[in-house]
């Protein structure tokens, strides 16, 4: 470290190129993300079909969204692991009001989206008010919120949802899934967020030592609070995506996206310690994913196999990110 | 009335009384120190007065006004904390004006061209090398403490700057440095409120005192009226001679540790002997390398090259659990980061490191480890209402004694001591050095990194100098005058051997 | 005569909504029996919240515990199941088994139908369709699921019986709509010759005909599905789907509760009741 | 160790009632765990029979090995969640051995074990070498081993468990079933090594302070390694022992020793962030949960409600634990 501090005060000609890739923290993740696409590419003549494309941003989409809300969590140094069941209950409900009570389709999905800020709100006000380690608190609540969800439906799926919300899941934009487009814009917003505001940068001190960022009067509490608002909305937005995707209400939304989020932020640089990564870094984290599942299948790997050779694959990707960083540190 | 004033604050915690009716009346443009021994309740008195700690009675007043009505008047005063407090991960410039809307940069989106501009004013305003943009995580801990001084003077608010010992990782250069800055603000009419252990500090520095012991206050003086011995006196209740040295009296023995041609990260070509029954001083200005030479030595952090034999093996480079095993002992200067266990109990902190001595048949026997403990407590005379305190709850300097105390109760063959005295009291200062001296007689060879010279000469009887990484010289503490050592520590002059 | 309620204990596989169907077989069952014995037969419904044996096992020996007058289960798997079954018969208690096999060497009644034999109506149709000849792709639920490995087992057998049909592609669905989609999209991709779809569990042939849907194969791609969700039957309407074949879960409940009934009052029962399958198709839907 | 602290302080007698019972970390869910025990049997007069407590305290066996692992990875910062996918790959390859292979039995279950523990050797191993936070790492092992189950068994059981190793789980000893009296004995083994031995001393020094523990010369990364491996031979043997009682080796056993194990532990005291708490706190946390399951199914809740209710009350029981330490401390 010294030497970092020696070299970087007397020449920046001194820098060596090993030293300023480790200063950019997302071409790690980015390069893997690169080397598994033309891979893949290589791999099976039917990955780089516009068709499959699409397959794989719109599935993108819906874990992303998900995983946005997340990062953000675990960069403040907390966990949700309720989100999957947020967004499973949110679909659901927004089914439950668009279908059976008849209500206007959007006025349901905005409630919808509100339900899920309210859970996530309601999460981080429990982690906040009993000074609880969220883990272990949203390991209840996701009981709690599943639980619901089946109450609602006694586990059966709400079909008919209108047409109008169906839009949302199924078309494009220039070619671009919808999904996959709301999932951009919410990247840009947040990664802005994250950036370049205040909010953003307390997000990332209070996740790097939080009775610091609280003896200075940030408001650590209530910037909590607000992210688990936040992901509660994310998710929210991902089921009722979902839903207009399928067309129906499946009380079983949101169960894969509990750990994968989890997998994807630490792949893309995201400490589950706090206070370190980036939103966009955990998006290539779950493209990686995506890729990989995506490629499995067409690949024709044995349905058996199939999650060793995920599970293999996610203990690659971070062992690489592990070391790489730790070689171009030493190099630096 | 005063600008800040203080009646009667009264704060308990589980088992003790940190603060008793404590009464206060700082002026603008003067420099109040507090002086009181370790766990006399000076930085809880520093917190009730930043408004982060509620009290259990009592009143504060700020301009006149009662800040009971109004939170606000805490924007007036900023604070540097004991301990170092940044967002490692984060940006150097990002750590200075944290919290933003305080600092002038409250608007809804962030300016990172402007930050880096004003951050740079700041840095060398404060002389601190490091570049704006830098991770806080990756620069010199002296430049971390410099980096907290200066964003309390960001915030755009304050009237009162509260600085809880701000010199302990600050070389001579960068305390005349910061004391200027002090002046500078003092002039401008801002109350400053100065903490430290150093005597010539309080004195140059301050304009009154406030002098606390247990809890209580047992005096206010100007400090031109007060002598240092009166000080003294009246924090610890007792007298305490400041020219005493604390050589070793025996002949140093036969040669304990050799390091040959060590070196690694921050370190080169390091070679030394360590001799029993000596005090082997270690003196460079912060970020000379001392530290991680030592951690090489000792292992947590592994050499590149070189070799060390230890009572006449050769040691395994990289392992502080061999270190150990073969009587090598590190004490690190930072004590929260490789210190302390925070939520074990003061007894389980001290206990740990004699655990063979109380379970040699690899069962812990609770009666000896009351004894062993118990004894370290007394000897250090560790300030704390029970044994099962969480050691977390101790101040700041009694935690170091209890550091202190759990590795002299393993009874090392190799000390290596990184800044003993950070934060210590001047009572328990010299208690230190009596400790290390009578170890040292024992037959105990002590290295000793210290930033003050002074130290270094009432204690080592040969220093060796640090420049930069690299060993500068070697002298005989009794026939080397001061300029002499000066020089080698910053660097100019030859490698010299005077022994 | 003893005028206590008699309480059966109903313990299906998961809770799923096809297991309301039984449910709501064995009350009607319940009710005819009240009204015409005159003694009150009361059923509660204690579902396991995963498919898995052990919590099943967990449920059966806490409704033990409560000392019912019957058990019904719809074992998870007979062997795994065995123990907790033979502690229900060891404390006297009448246990009945629907929609499963039960364990060898134990005299339990069964009532229901056997998966394979499902599968295999389905497979069959579908190589019917195909003229004989073609390549299929099959979607697994949940692997672990004994019914869904066993209709996989069996379909795998019937595509065998046939030299031109070719066995491509096996997907895994884990009952999840949104998996089967994406792997059944992803298969199709790999595989552009594939002709048809059999599924294993009620998620998977949604997931299939949305696929088929957006793919643009719908006429090209013959699915024959399983079970009956509402989703199905709209696609089966729409003509996605070819057709489906599906248990009847009232009947199972009803003739469960009979059978029971009977064991409790030391009757004689049969050893087996078929409850038959039903074929859905577009006609049959109409 | 409440008596130590009496006897060290000066004046006992000052000291409140309150402080002495929040000097006691174990009082808070002990007292949870009876006043849930005493309302269960009032609630239902089938809760305090003997077949009851028999299958209580065999359901609190197997998932109590695994918290037992569990709650040593946390007190030591770390966790594992892949424990229940090597619970559940141990269980299917003693089945393997002992009916496909046709091995000795016991030596099957002996090798079943060391399978286990070298799993969660491996475990540490990686965390070790690649300094990587447990957390993902063991979400991509849970994978691995998850998925070679699947490769091993094609999902299918493993029937015909020889009537020796049945034995072990199905029978009783004083009427206590054999499983249980395995916990307990894991247990007291544990407990005393936690509090009497160095080697538990050191486990609580590392999950306080990695890099002070270091410097005191204590061998971190083998000491994490070690605990990760005894993790997963408390895993194998709840694996095995669950195999024992089925006679089948089913590839879903250990599905439902994820998330709970971590509930149990927190509700037990231990803190996720590492150094707090200890395995007994954790068992009666486990007991917690299972009664709580128990009197559900009892009670008759309808199953829609089950995993709301069941969340609920592992939020309340955290809440509980939270405040009352909170208020406790306040007092003393
Ligand atoms: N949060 C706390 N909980 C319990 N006791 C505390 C807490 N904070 C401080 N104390 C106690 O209050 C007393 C005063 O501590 P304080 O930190 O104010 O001392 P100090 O004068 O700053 O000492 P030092 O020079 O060592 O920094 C000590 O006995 C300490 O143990
Ligand atoms: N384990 C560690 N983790 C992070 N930083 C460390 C560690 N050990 C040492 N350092 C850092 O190494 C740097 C170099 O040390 P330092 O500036 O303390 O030099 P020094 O010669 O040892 O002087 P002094 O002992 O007077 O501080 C410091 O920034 C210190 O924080
Ligand atoms: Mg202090
Ligand atoms: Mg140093």
């Amino acid at each position: 470290m010294s030497s970092e501090v020696a070299a970087e005060t007397a020449s920046p000609a001194k820098r060596t190129l090993a030293s300023r890739i480790a200063a950019v923290p997302l071409l790690g993740v980015f390069t893997a993300l690169v080397v598994i696409f033309v891979v893949s590419c290589m791999l099976s003549p039917h990955f780089l079909t516009p068709y499959n494309m699409t397959i794989i941003s719109r599935t993108l989409a819906f874990v992303g969204l998900v995983t946005l809300g997340q990062s953000m969590l675990m960069i403040l140094g907390e966990l949700d692991l309720s989100l999957g069941a947020i967004a499973g209950l949110c679909g659901v409900v927004g089914g439950i009001m668009m279908v059976q009570m008849g209500w206007n389709p959007w006025l349901s999905f905005a409630l919808c989206l509100a339900l899920g800020t309210f859970c996530g709100m309601f999460n981080g006000f429990l982690v906040v008010a009993l000074r609880l380690h969220s883990l272990v608190l949203t390991i209840g609540m996701a009981g709690v919120y599943g639980g619901a969800n089946l109450v609602a439906t006694k586990g059966v799926a709400i079909t008919g949802i209108p047409d109008a919300i169906r839009v949302l899941g199924n078309s494009k934009l220039y070619g671009v899934p919808v999904p996959f487009v709301i999932l951009v814009v919410a990247l840009i917003v947040i990664t802005f967020m994250a950036v370049k505001t205040p909010f953003g940068r307390y997000l990332y001190a209070i996740g790097n030592n939080p009775p610091a960022a609280r003896m200075l009067g940030i408001r650590v509490d209530t910037i909590r609070v607000l992210v688990f608002a936040a992901a509660g909305f994310l998710s929210a937005l991902a089921g009722m995506l979902m839903v207009a995707r399928l067309g129906t209400a499946q009380p079983s939304i949101g169960e894969g996206w509990v750990l994968a989020p989890i997998a994807a932020s630490v792949i893309g640089g995201v400490a589950t310690t706090g206070g370190v990564g980036s939103p966009i870094g955990a998006i290539l984290g779950a493209a990686i994913i995506g890729i990989i599942e995506n490629i499995i299948v067409l690949f024709g790997v044995s349905p058996y196999w199939q999650s060793m050779v995920s599970g293999a694959i996610v203990v690659l990707a971070i062992s690489f990110d592990s070391i790489s960083r730790r070689y171009l540190r030493r190099e630096g | 009335m005063a600008f800040l004033r203080v009646q009667g604050i009264r704060k308990e915690f589980p088992g003790v009384v940190a603060l008793d009716n404590v009464d206060l009346e700082i002026e603008r443009g003067t420099v109040h120190v507090f002086a009181g021994e370790n766990g006399a309740g000076k930085s809880t008195l520093i917190r009730a007065l930043t408004g982060i700690m509620p009290v259990d009675s009592g009143t504060i007043h700020i301009d006149g006004r009662d800040t009971a009505e109004d939170k606000s008047l805490f924007d007036l005063v900023a604070y540097v904390p004991q301990e170092l407090n940044v967002f490692p991960h984060m940006s150097v410039a990002e750590n200075l004006f944290m919290p933003f809307d305080k600092s002038g940069f409250g608007g809804a989106v962030l300016s990172g061209s402007r930050m880096t501009r004003e951050a740079q004013e700041y840095l060398d305003r404060f002389d601190i090398h490091a570049r704006p943009d830098q991770a806080v995580g990756s620069i010199a801990v002296s430049d971390r403490q410099l980096l907290q001084i200066a964003r309390a003077a960001t915030k755009k608010s304050f009237q009162i700057l509260i600085l809880d010992e701000p010199t302990t990782s600050l070389t001579t250069k960068e305390i005349e440095r910061l004391f200027k800055i002090i002046r500078q603000l003092r002039d401008e009419g801002k109350a400053i409120v100065f903490v430290s252990h150093k005597m010539d500090e309080i004195f140059e520095i301050g304009t009154t005192v406030t002098v606390l012991r247990n809890g209580q206050t047992v005096g206010h003086r100007a400090m031109d009226e007060v002598t240092e011995p009166e000080l003294i006196r009246m924090m610890s209740g007792g007298e305490i001679r400041l020219d005493q040295t604390f050589l070793p009296e025996t002949e140093p023995g036969e040669p304990i540790l050799t390091v040959e041609h060590l070196s690694g990260r921050g370190f080169t070509d390091a070679s030394f002997t360590l001799r029993r029954g000596e005090i082997l001083g270690f003196a460079g200005l912060i970020g000379a390398g001392r530290s991680e030479l030592m951690q090489g030595v000792f292992g947590y952090k592994k050499p590149k090259h070189g070799r060390i034999v230890l009572k006449g093996e050769e040691l395994r480079l990289g392992s502080p659990a061999a270190s150990v095993a073969g009587g090598v002992l590190y004490l690190s200067e930072e004590r929260k980061l490789h210190g302390i266990l925070p939520t074990l109990s003061v007894r389980e902190n001290i206990g740990i490191s004699v655990l063979d001595q109380t379970a040699p048949s690899g069962v812990i026997s609770g009666s000896r480890e009351r004894s062993i403990v118990g004894s370290v407590i007394d000897d250090y005379d560790i300030k704390t209402s029970s044994w099962e305190k969480k050691i977390m709850f101790l101040s700041g300097g009694n935690q170091q004694k209890a550091i202190i105390g759990r590795a002299m109760a393993r009874r090392p063959d190799v000390l290596i001591f990184d800044e003993p005295t950070r934060g210590i009291d001047v009572r328990n200062k010299v208690e230190i050095y009596k400790i290390m001296k009578s170890l040292a007689e024992e037959g105990v060879g002590i290295i000793m990194i210290s930033s003050e010279l002074a130290e270094l000469k009432r204690c080592a009887t040969r220093i060796i100098t640090m420049h930069d990484g690299e060993i500068s010289g070697e002298f005989d503490t009794m026939t080397t005058d001061a300029d002499t050592l000066v020089s080698a520590i910053i660097g100019s002059g030859e490698l010299r051997h005077v022994v | 005569q003893d005028q206590d309620p008699l309480r059966f204990v109903i313990v299906p596989k998961v809770v799923h909504p096809w297991f309301d169907l039984v449910n709501d077989g064995a009350k009607e069952a319940a009710k005819m029996l009240t009204e015409t014995t005159g003694r009150e037969v009361q059923i509660e419904y204690r579902a396991p919240q995963k498919a898995d044996v052990i919590e099943q096992n967990d449920i059966i020996s806490r409704s033990i515990a409560t000392q019912p007058d019957g058990i019904l289960v719809d074992l998870l798997d007979g062997k795994g199941n065995r123990v907790v079954l033979e502690e229900a018969v060891d404390q006297g208690i009448p246990v009945t088994v629907f929609d499963s096999v039960p364990p060898e060497g134990m005299a339990l009644t069964s009532i229901g139908n056997d998966f394979c034999e499902q599968a295999n109506i389905a497979s069959e149709r579908l190589v019917k369709l195909l003229g004989g000849k073609g390549e299929v792709a099959i979607m697994m639920g949940v692997p672990t699921a004994p019914n869904h490995a066993i209709r996989a087992e069996c379909h795998k057998k019937t595509f065998e019986k046939y030299p031109d049909i070719k066995l491509v592609a096996t997907g895994i669905d884990n009952d999840s709509i949104e998996t089967a989609q994406k792997q059944a999209a992803a298969i199709m991709q790999a595989n552009p010759n594939l002709k048809g779809w059999v599924a294993c569990d009620a998620a998977g042939p949604i997931g299939i005909g949305q696929a088929i849907k957006e793919a643009g194969k719908v006429g090209d791609v013959i699915h024959v599905g399983l079970d009956n969700l509402p989703d199905l039957l709209a696609l089966i309407k729409e003509g996605v789907v070819d057709s489906s074949s599906s248990t009847k879960p009232e009947m199972q409940g009803y003739w469960a509760v009979i059978a029971t009934w009977q064991k409790a009052m030391g009757k004689p029962v049969p050893k087996y009741i078929d409850t038959g399958i039903a074929i859905i198709t577009k006609e049959s839907l109409e």
